[in-house]
C-alpha cells in the first residue's frame, strides 16, 4: 500500500543533507511551511542553497533558518519585507549570496525544472541589469533572455489538505508557488493542515496530483509567521 | 529664476490622479494594480464599469479590503495586504498566474516609478544604491507582458528632482514598456513622436511643466 | 457587465476567418466541440491551419470539416484512428499538409505561446526523424532540440461548465487540450454543457480563469462523436 | 539448417509475458502502459502491491475496464478505450500530464516495439512506409522521460523476421532508452556492455535465441 505519511516532520526532514538546494513555498506568511523549516533547524542541515520568493521576517521560519546560519545563497525575486531583518544584516555584510530572479521567471524555471525543459526564453528582464551576461536572442523582431530550469534535491511546501497518495488541496492564495516547487525536487515534503482519506478530494479539484510528492506530514493548526512575530517570538522557542 | 506659483502649485491629489486613472481603463478590462498609490485605482472605477483585478500571488478577481474580522492570512495580495475575492474569482498557482502576465492577457498594468524617461522606459526596483537590498518581485514580467502599461507617480521627487527624464538613471525595469504616465502636474502618452502632454492639472501650464520636467514634452492638450 | 456568453453558435464563430489558425480541443472524442466545428462548417471559413491532437473520426466534427476542405494543414501528434478516413485519404493524395509533432511538445508549445515562451528545448524527438534540420542543443550532456510556441486567431474549446466570466470546469479527461489552447489564441470560444452564476464555482476548483475565455456558448446536450458514427450520420445532416 | 524445434517453440503466451513485466514492477511504481499487449500488464500486479497508472491525456489512477453501463465517452485512456478511475485519482490538463512524463516523475512504461536495438534504441511509431499516415503520439516524449522503459513485444515478425536488431532501419522514437525487453522468448536487459538474457523461454536455449535474433546477446541467466 501507497502510504506517503510521514511519522513526525522531524523524521520527514531527516533526509535533507549538508549543501542541498531546497524550495521553500510561500510569498511573503502565505504557504510558508513554517513547521517544516523548524524541523529542518533542529536537524541542523547546513550550507543550503534556498529558493523561495521571499526570505522571510522577524526571527521564525525562514528568516530563522537563515539566522542560523544554515542558508549559503537565497534565489529569490523579494528579499527584502517590512518584517525581514535578517536577510539584509547578512547580506550588507557580505555573508550570504543571493540571485535575484524576476517573479516570473521564477516560477518559470522551477516549474521547468519539474517538466524536464532544460531553458526557455522569456521576455522579462531584457535590458535590466538582471539580463546582464545572459544569452539573448530575437523571436519575431523581440527580444528574449535565456533562463535556464531550476531543479532542487528538496522542496518542502505547505498546503491544506492531503492523502496517503500525496495528492495536495491548497488554501486561497497561499498556493501560490506550491504546485510548481512539488514538482522540481528529488524529493518534496508536505505540510497538510488535514488529512484525507483516498477518495474524498474530488479527482477533478485536486491541484498537486501525487505523483510529485514524497512525504506528507500531518500539522493540524500550523502556526502564522505574523502572529508569532507579532508575540516576538524567535525560534528555536 | 523659480516663480512663486511654480513652487506653489501641487496640481491634483493622489486619489484625483487614481481617479484620472480609473475613468481610462476600459469596461472589462483585466487590471493589475502595484503596491501603494496603484492600489487607490480600484476605488475610483466609474459607475457601470467592470473590471477585474489580478495579483500576481494567485488570484484573479480580487475583491476590497476585508472588514478586521475577515482578515486571512492566506489571501492576500502582491503587497501582502489582505484582500478579498469576488464571486466568480479563481485562485492558481504562480506559472499559471504569470503566464497571463507575460502571456499578454492582463490589459492594463499600474505602476509606480522612480524615473520613466521620455521613450517610455520605466525604472522602479532600485536606485542602484550598493547599500539597498535589490528587490524586483514581478515588476520586470508585467511591463514585459502587460498590453498596457500605465505609470502612476507624483511628477518629481521630494527633494524636486524630476522623475519623467531623458534617460533613466537608475536601473531599469524594462525599456519602452510606459504607455501612459499620470502624475500630480500632467497626464502624458508615450509616442514614436514623443511624450505628448494629453492634460494638465489646473494652475498647470506647459511653462511650469516644462521646468518640473527634465524629458522633452509636446504638447498635445 | 461582463457577459462573455453568446447569443448563438453561430454568432460566436462567426468571427473565425479564412487563412486563420485554429486551436481544436479534444483527445480523440473526449473534449472535442462538435456543435462548434458544425458551425464552423456552416459559417464557411476556409484555408484554415488546424491544431488538435486527432483528425477526427467518420465524417462529423473536425473530418467533416476536413472533408469540406476547410483545412489546409494539420499541426498533430496522432492523425489516424479507427475511424479515420477523411484525413488519410487527403493525406495521401497530397491534398492536406501534415506537421507532425509528439504529444507533449505539442502541449507545451501551445502552453508556451499562452505563455509568452516563444521557445523552449526539450528531450522529446531528439535522435528521430521529427528532430531532424532543427536546432540542437546540449544542457548537462544530454541533447534537447529547441521547439517554438504555438499561437493561434482562436480557440474552439469543449468544457462541462462556465459562467459569464469565462471561468471553466471541464469533465473527466475530456479536460485534455482545453485549458492550453484556452490560453493561446487570440480569441478563445467555448461550449458549455451548463452555465453557472457567478460565485457558483468554487475559486478553489476553476481549472480555467475567465481572463483566457472571449466567448461561451451554452449547448446543453453535446452530441457524442461515437453515437453519431455509430448511426452513420455525415454532417452536415 | 533450421530445426524442427525451432520452429515450433513459441515460448511464453502475451499474458505470461505480461506477467513478467508485472512481477518486475516494485511496488508503489507510477506506470503509463502503451497501448496493445502492454495493457494487459495491469491485470498481473502481484498481491500486496500498489501500483498507480498514468494515462497521457491526463488521468493519474486510471483503474479497470468499466461495466458496460458506466462507459463513459469522457473517461478513457491513451487508447481511446473505456477506462475508470480509482479513489485518489486525478485529473490534469495535456501540459501538466507531460510534466509528469517529460519531468522523470512516471518510473515505468511499457511499451511496444517495431524494432529494438542491442544498443536499447527503439523504433515503433513508424515503418518508415511512403503511404502510411505517420502518427507519433506521446511514444517520443515517453522514452525520453520515463525513468524505465521495459519493451514488452514478440521475439520475431509474423513473417519470422527478427525485431532485436543490431541496428533499427525503421524510424526511430528514441535513441539508447529501452531499458529491459520482453519477449516470447526471453528477457533481456540492455547494458553497457550489450544485451544481456536474465531469463528464458521453456524449451529456449541460447542457440535457439540467438538464431531468432539479429542483436548480439550475453548469456546472464
Amino acid at each position: 500500500m501507497i502510504n506517503k505519511i510521514s511519522a513526525s516532520v522531524h523524521e520527514a526532514v531527516s533526509v535533507i543533507h549538508d549543501g542541498a538546494t531546497v524550495l521553500i513555498s510561500g510569498f511573503g506568511e502565505a504557504g510558508s511551511p513554517i513547521e517544516l523549516i523548524h524541523a529542518l533547524i533542529d536537524h541542523g542541515a547546513s550550507d543550503l542553497t534556498v529558493v523561495s520568493n521571499n526570505t522571510g521576517s522577524g526571527h521564525v521560519g525562514l528568516a530563522a533558518l537563515i539566522a542560523h546560519r544554515r542558508v549559503r545563497k537565497m534565489i529569490c525575486s523579494f528579499p527584502r519585507t517590512s518584517n525581514s531583518f535578517v536577510f539584509p544584516e547578512l547580506y550588507r555584510k557580505g555573508e550570504i549570496e543571493l540571485e535575484l530572479v524576476p517573479q516570473g521567471t521564477l516560477a518559470e524555471r522551477i516549474r521547468s525544472g519539474g517538466a524536464g525543459i532544460p531553458a526557455f526564453y522569456t521576455p522579462a528582464s531584457v535590458d535590466t541589469p538582471l539580463a546582464e551576461g545572459k544569452e539573448h536572442r530575437e523571436f519575431d523582431g523581440k527580444k528574449y533572455v535565456l533562463e535556464h530550469a531550476i531543479r532542487a534535491d528538496f522542496a518542502l511546501v505547505k498546503c491544506r489538505t492531503a492523502d496517503r497518495y500525496g495528492n495536495l488541496l491548497y488554501n486561497k492564495t497561499a498556493r501560490n508557488f506550491g504546485p510548481v516547487m512539488c514538482t522540481a525536487a528529488n524529493t518534496t515534503i508536505v505540510q497538510a493542515a488535514h488529512i484525507a482519506q483516498p477518495g474524498e478530494m474530488d479527482p477533478e479539484h485536486v491541484v498537486t496530483p501525487g505523483i510529485f510528492v514524497q512525504h506528507v506530514v500531518h500539522i493540524p493548526e500550523p502556526a502564522h509567521e505574523s502572529v508569532l512575530i507579532a508575540e516576538n517570538k524567535k525560534y528555536p522557542w | 529664476m523659480v516663480k512663486d506659483t511654480e513652487k506653489t502649485v501641487t496640481g491634483w491629489s493622489v486619489q484625483q490622479m487614481a481617479q484620472k486613472v480609473a475613468a481610462d481603463i476600459e469596461d472589462g478590462s483585466y487590471v493589475n494594480l502595484g503596491i501603494g498609490i496603484p492600489e487607490l485605482v480600484a476605488g475610483y472605477v466609474p459607475e457601470g464599469r467592470e473590471v477585474i483585478y489580478h495579483t500576481e500571488n494567485g488570484l484573479l478577481g480580487m475583491g476590497p479590503e476585508p472588514s478586521q474580522d475577515e482578515e486571512d492570512p492566506e489571501l492576500i495580495n502582491a503587497g501582502k495586504k489582505f484582500v478579498t475575492a469576488i464571486p466568480g474569482a479563481s485562485y492558481f498557482h504562480h506559472a499559471d498566474s504569470f503566464t497571463m502576465i507575460r502571456g499578454g492577457h492582463i490589459d492594463v498594468c499600474v505602476l509606480g516609478a522612480l524615473q520613466v524617461s521620455q521613450k517610455g522606459d520605466l525604472a522602479n526596483w532600485s536606485t542602484g544604491d550598493e547599500k539597498a537590498i535589490p528587490a524586483v518581485g514581478g515588476a520586470m514580467d508585467l511591463v514585459a507582458g502587460v498590453k498596457t502599461i500605465v505609470v502612476i507617480t507624483q511628477h518629481n521627487t521630494k527633494t524636486g528632482e524630476p522623475k519623467i527624464v531623458k534617460e533613466c538613471s537608475y536601473p531599469l525595469t524594462g525599456k519602452q514598456v510606459v504607455n501612459r504616465i499620470y502624475t500630480n502636474l500632467a497626464i502624458m502618452e508615450v509616442t514614436p513622436e514623443g511624450l505628448v502632454v494629453k492634460e494638465t492639472a489646473p494652475g498647470v501650464d506647459m511653462e511650469l511643466l516644462d521646468q518640473r520636467t527634465e524629458a522633452a514634452l509636446i504638447d498635445g492638450r
